[in-house]
């Protein structure tokens, strides 16, 4: 058990996944040079010291190729961790994701799988559009890959080590400003925590309630699970009570936990850094729209980034991006509906 | 003119050559009979870059094809029942009728699921080829492609990668002259559309008849031997033709009368068979023989898959994710 | 007017198009060879010999290199219009897609607007996973995207003939099935229909209702909005009585058209090729979720392919996209509830 | 050598790579102060690249660039005020303040908008010199991308459509020798990432000293002149060096010191001032007041920035898609 931030923790469970499994490997631009930074965020600093320049490979900038990499090797035998220094390089390796990654499985009828992790951080950092898209949503529409975006440093080793055993391609949403990195960014959550130091797994498709409440659910990802929780404190002082619900994995997503909220507090809230057109949030408000409409006083509300890409100003990426106060005021207005 | 291999071994070639051209010319008249779903990229005129890469490969070694699959596929020893069924759609096909003419393999054999993506399998063949490496085997990744496949960026990347990282692989293009309808000479400057973009990597390259068996295994022994030896990849350039249409409903309106007939006389496997008799390698009596034999087999699969079940309608929901099984 | 196919009408509109502006030029693998099929689906056939080399352009295989020139050439002044001959390759071109065309604009501020038009054919065939997806759920996802799926001839030559004039990228979705085109296609559906011989466009953002009902909403686009005509039409003798409207244009979206027809039916179905977790129906539901709740008298109802890649043998595929007795049956239930 | 031009040119080359030394010097010690938002990734080190490309480009031509485009921004002609506004995402930045550091450019002056996808620009560079063929105008897409870049697939793409088309178009890689922490020796096996690549497309090729602006401006020349003649597309590699970090908090650990100090030698600012006082084309005291002007005008310029108006929260909402402007 030791405190830790949420890089400190993926790096863990990379470590001790490529100790007790020699077909675990690590790729990617700028993965661990010596003097470099391991990775945009320092998640892969210092594996090559350990494990050697063969199973922390640092890749020429070829997205297509890192992601095949992962393909051909995962489908005989390894189990390869890509680090994409930002989510939004996953648009270069869209087609060996979804038509080859996701498809291959079922394809060759079964006989042929791929345990691959994909690690894609998101989140709007001031970087500007093409450096700060959350893409969660993208993926939850592909059958064949699974989801997770951990938010902690408990679910972040547990989920990685999970998400490496796993024998299909996972995609990885690890969010910037919650991963606590040496790499200091503005307006980053402090998020350290304890982490046990044995060989524990968080399952996926289970969600987490972050903070139990009466009156409205709030489900939230990543950075947004906090400025809920945070959103949910201060309105407890109004007297309204909020529960926050982190469903940690999109797919599978843990639909159970927040229909059993549901039923309890009748008024549903999405609250995600994705845009909202088409987001994860309205599979959600879908799903009860479909088998939870009567558990429902009020309407669903999704509360998203707006439809734009994101700006590079902060009050307008600010502006673009739920805030605590925006989260606020739309659970109070659901709350009192 | 390479020499002539002792008999079994020639003949190993011609029989493997004959039933890749007579499945294809089966599988096209089941087409124009309207019997087989789905649509058609068939590889016959192209048989002895197949089989002339593929012969001497170890069970353990893996091929990775395209949209234009069979000849590699029964080349490497996916069985002709798997493949004739996946072709009918069947529950027994190779992909349990899950995947199509365009997704047949068998990872069991060493045959990756063939890819329909031009291009998409290049950098999976790096994956796989950095896989023998690194778990130290002498094992190595032969990847087909296309003449129109080498436009694509996967081709940069991947043979970029497989240069820097030194790969037990080996990129053969099989340059039949036309992407689909396109010329190749429309998208490309070069002469040799891969071999001559070797220097871009610092990989050796070889051009080779590829419409001559024996001279592609020679090369591809050459290549083969490399990979094996930790030497790294190396592109081989096949010089071959279609007979068939680029896909189903396709006359090649867009080829030159001449140039099929030029590329017509140099047939692969009716070159190879009367070289064969030529050097009394064995009598035509005895070909024939052969070729009935596989003629026959290959009607009888036809009969099987025709009267073979169908997969359940429910089982599409199954295989999204891996449920455990031969691996 | 003269009746014509969807393929024909396509081609009608490009013609014209390329007739009164010579900015408009068409890009795309075999797009026009001599001999060749114009395209895959024969849009294109014969505009080489009126335009000539310089305007209809036979490109490499090479995605990024066919997005990337529509970006750059759309940017300077020109209206492209590439053909994918399969939506499936669009995850080839993902990054120009999502990051450039999408972006562009935004990120100029403003200054630079990039006019391109990106066909994709979509739609199961028995071809296998990689050449039959429907994916206009993922780039309804994509701010500074227009998306559209026109599904009659007059539709398909007046919005074909909109998306060139639009000053943004505007992606079609244009269903194999629907052609009608010369290469025949098992199970195409006879579209052809009466295409005016002037210069009309079709809005986006305007819903058709195809077909008038007061029991249940059923919103489909492309082939499953001819199936679900089929279906309101088998149903009317039950009957159950079904309006069926085709969206026509996702991005935008006409909510109105829908609501209006909610508030009469008070039942909402949306039917989708396109596989169901996070499709453009889950926004659709979600939209009613959030704004038109008290409206429904039952719950939405969301009926898309099953989430899986698109498998290759008949009885499969059949089972995995919506049927006509699939879409009755749930009509059915709907209406009963 | 090369030899000096007149007075006037070579005395407007050196003002130009002056002002974006002093350009991105500023701007690290705006980001060392912490009152910068966002990220860098700083040119200077490369100004005899930009400024010798581009100091004959008419206003009609066009550049492309990527996340490291400050030196090529203002050597096109963007102004200074815009730019700097944009590091600062204010409202008069050139993108509204929505672009940022990454994404600073002005179409109307032939810059566009810059692309932080490595390789991203290089098909849109082939997309613009289309149209400047189509349109039968003789002007010109000079496209800017680094060593690492050509690695992308998205350069063979672009490189080999540019040469089957004889495009107007001339692909300049900055060979700084890293892609961000990597050393290009790494991810490639050639010389010359960029050169050495065009007989793969059957594109000429230059390798130039990217540290001299007069090399650099006779080679773009000629690259330029070909282009527009109508003789198609040219590779330029330009060998040169940053003189910063990667981005901000990159203090290079993994350079060489003897590699920097090498390279720092070659300082191409320092070096083409000398040079300039040493043919006796100016005299030092007239290069400072020169110098101090251009100083003043960034300080100006930067109390000008942070003064100005933050954009509007709501204004975010705006130009998603067109609303019509300025062209
Ligand atoms: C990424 C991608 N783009 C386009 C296609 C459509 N397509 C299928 S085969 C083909 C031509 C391939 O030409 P080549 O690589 O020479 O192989 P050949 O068909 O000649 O064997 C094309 C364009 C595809 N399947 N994948
Ligand atoms: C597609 C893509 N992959 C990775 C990155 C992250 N990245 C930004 S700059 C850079 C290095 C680029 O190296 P090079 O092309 O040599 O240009 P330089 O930075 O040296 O100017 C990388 C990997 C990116 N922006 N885009
Ligand atoms: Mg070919
Ligand atoms: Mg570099």
């Amino acid at each position: 058990m030791a405190e830790m931030s949420i890089a400190d923790a993926l790096k863990l469970a990379l470590q001790e996944e490529m100790r007790r499994d020699e077909t675990v490997f690590c790729l990617g631009e700028d993965v661990d040079i010596k003097g470099g930074m391991g990775g945009a965020f320092t998640v892969t600093k210092g594996l090559l010291d350990e494990f050697g320049p063969e199973r922390v490979i640092n890749t020429p900038i070829a997205e297509i190729l890192i992601s095949g990499v992962c393909v051909g090797a995962g489908m005989t035998g390894m189990r390869p961790v890509a680090d994409l220094q930002y989510g939004d390089f996953l648009f270069c390796m869209m087609d060996q994701l979804v038509n080859q990654a996701a498809k291959m499985c079922y394809m060759s009828g079964g006989k042929v799988h791929i345990p691959m992790v994909m690690r894609a951080p998101c989140g709007a950092t001031n970087r500007g559009a093409q450096h700060a898209q959350s893409l969660e949503s993208y993926f939850i529409h592909v059958p064949g890959l699974k989801v997770i975006c951990p938010s902690t440093p408990y679910d972040a080793k547990g989920m990685m080590k999970q998400a490496i055993r796993d024998d299909n391609p996972v995609l990885v949403f690890e969010h910037k400003l919650l991963y606590g990195s040496a790499r200091k960014e503005k307006d980053a959550i402090k998020t350290s925590g304890e982490v046990p130091s044995d060989d524990y797994t968080v399952e996926f498709g289970k969600a987490a309630v972050r903070r139990e409440g009466k009156d409205v659910t709030i489900v939230a990802n990543l950075l947004m699970s906090y400025r809920a929780q945070e959103a949910a404190k201060e309105l407890e002082e109004e007297g309204i009570s909020c529960e926050v619900i982190d469903p940690r994995s999109l797919v599978p997503f843990d639909y159970e936990t927040v229909e059993r909220s549901v039923k309890k507090t009748g008024k549903l809230m999405i609250v995600h850094e994705d845009t909202y057109n088409g987001g994860w949030g309205a599979q959600v408000a879908a799903h009860f729209a479909q088998h939870g409409i009567f558990d429902l006083d009020a309407p669903v509300k999704i509360v998203a980034a707006y439809d734009t890409p994101i700006p590079f100003a902060s009050p307008m990426e600010n502006f673009i991006i739920p805030s605590v106060e925006r989260i606020k005021k739309e659970a109070k207005e659901l709350a009192e509906f | 003119m390479i020499k002539m291999p002792e008999k079994e071994r020639a003949v190993g070639m011609y029989k493997k050559m004959y039933q890749i051209r007579q499945y294809e010319e089966t599988i096209y008249y089941l087409f124009l009979e309207g019997i087989m779903p789905g649509t058609i990229h068939q590889s016959h005129g192209q048989e002895a870059c197949a089989v002339g890469m593929i012969y001497d490969l170890r069970k353990e070694d893996y091929i990775l094809t395209t949209h234009r699959p069979a000849g590699h596929d029964l080349a490497k020893g996916v069985s002709l029942r798997s493949m004739m069924c996946e072709m009918f759609g069947k529950a027994e096909g190779c992909c349990k009728g899950k995947g199509g003419a365009m997704h047949t393999g068998d990872i069991d054999v060493g045959a990756v699921t063939a890819n329909a993506i031009v291009g998409g399998n290049l950098p999976i063949a790096a994956g796989v080829a950095l896989r023998c490496k690194m778990m130290k085997t002498d094992n190595v990744a032969v990847c087909f492609f296309g003449d129109g496949a080498s436009n694509e960026g996967a081709f940069h990347e991947a043979l970029n990668a497989a240069a820097v990282w030194k790969l037990p692989v080996v990129y053969v293009c099989e340059n039949n002259l036309y992407s689909a309808t396109t010329s190749i000479k429309l998208t490309c400057n070069l002469e040799n559309v891969a071999a001559d973009r070797g220097s871009a990597y610092g990989i050796p390259s070889e051009v080779v008849d590829g419409n001559d068996v024996l001279a592609v295994n020679e090369a591809g022994a050459r290549a083969i031997g490399r990979a094996r030896r930790g030497e790294g990849p190396t592109i081989l350039e096949l010089k071959t033709y279609r007979i068939g249409g680029h896909s189903r409903n396709d006359a090649c309106g867009y080829r030159p009368n001449e140039e099929e007939k030029a590329w017509f006389s140099k047939d692969p496997v009716r070159t190879f068979r009367e070289r064969l008799i030529d050097e009394r390698v064995i009598t035509e009596e005895e070909l024939e023989k052969i070729e009935k034999e596989i003629t026959d087999e290959i009607d009888a699969e036809v009969e099987y898959a025709k009267n073979s079940k169908d997969p359940e309608p429910e089982s599409a929901l199954r295989d999204v994710y891996w449920e455990g099984g031969t691996r």
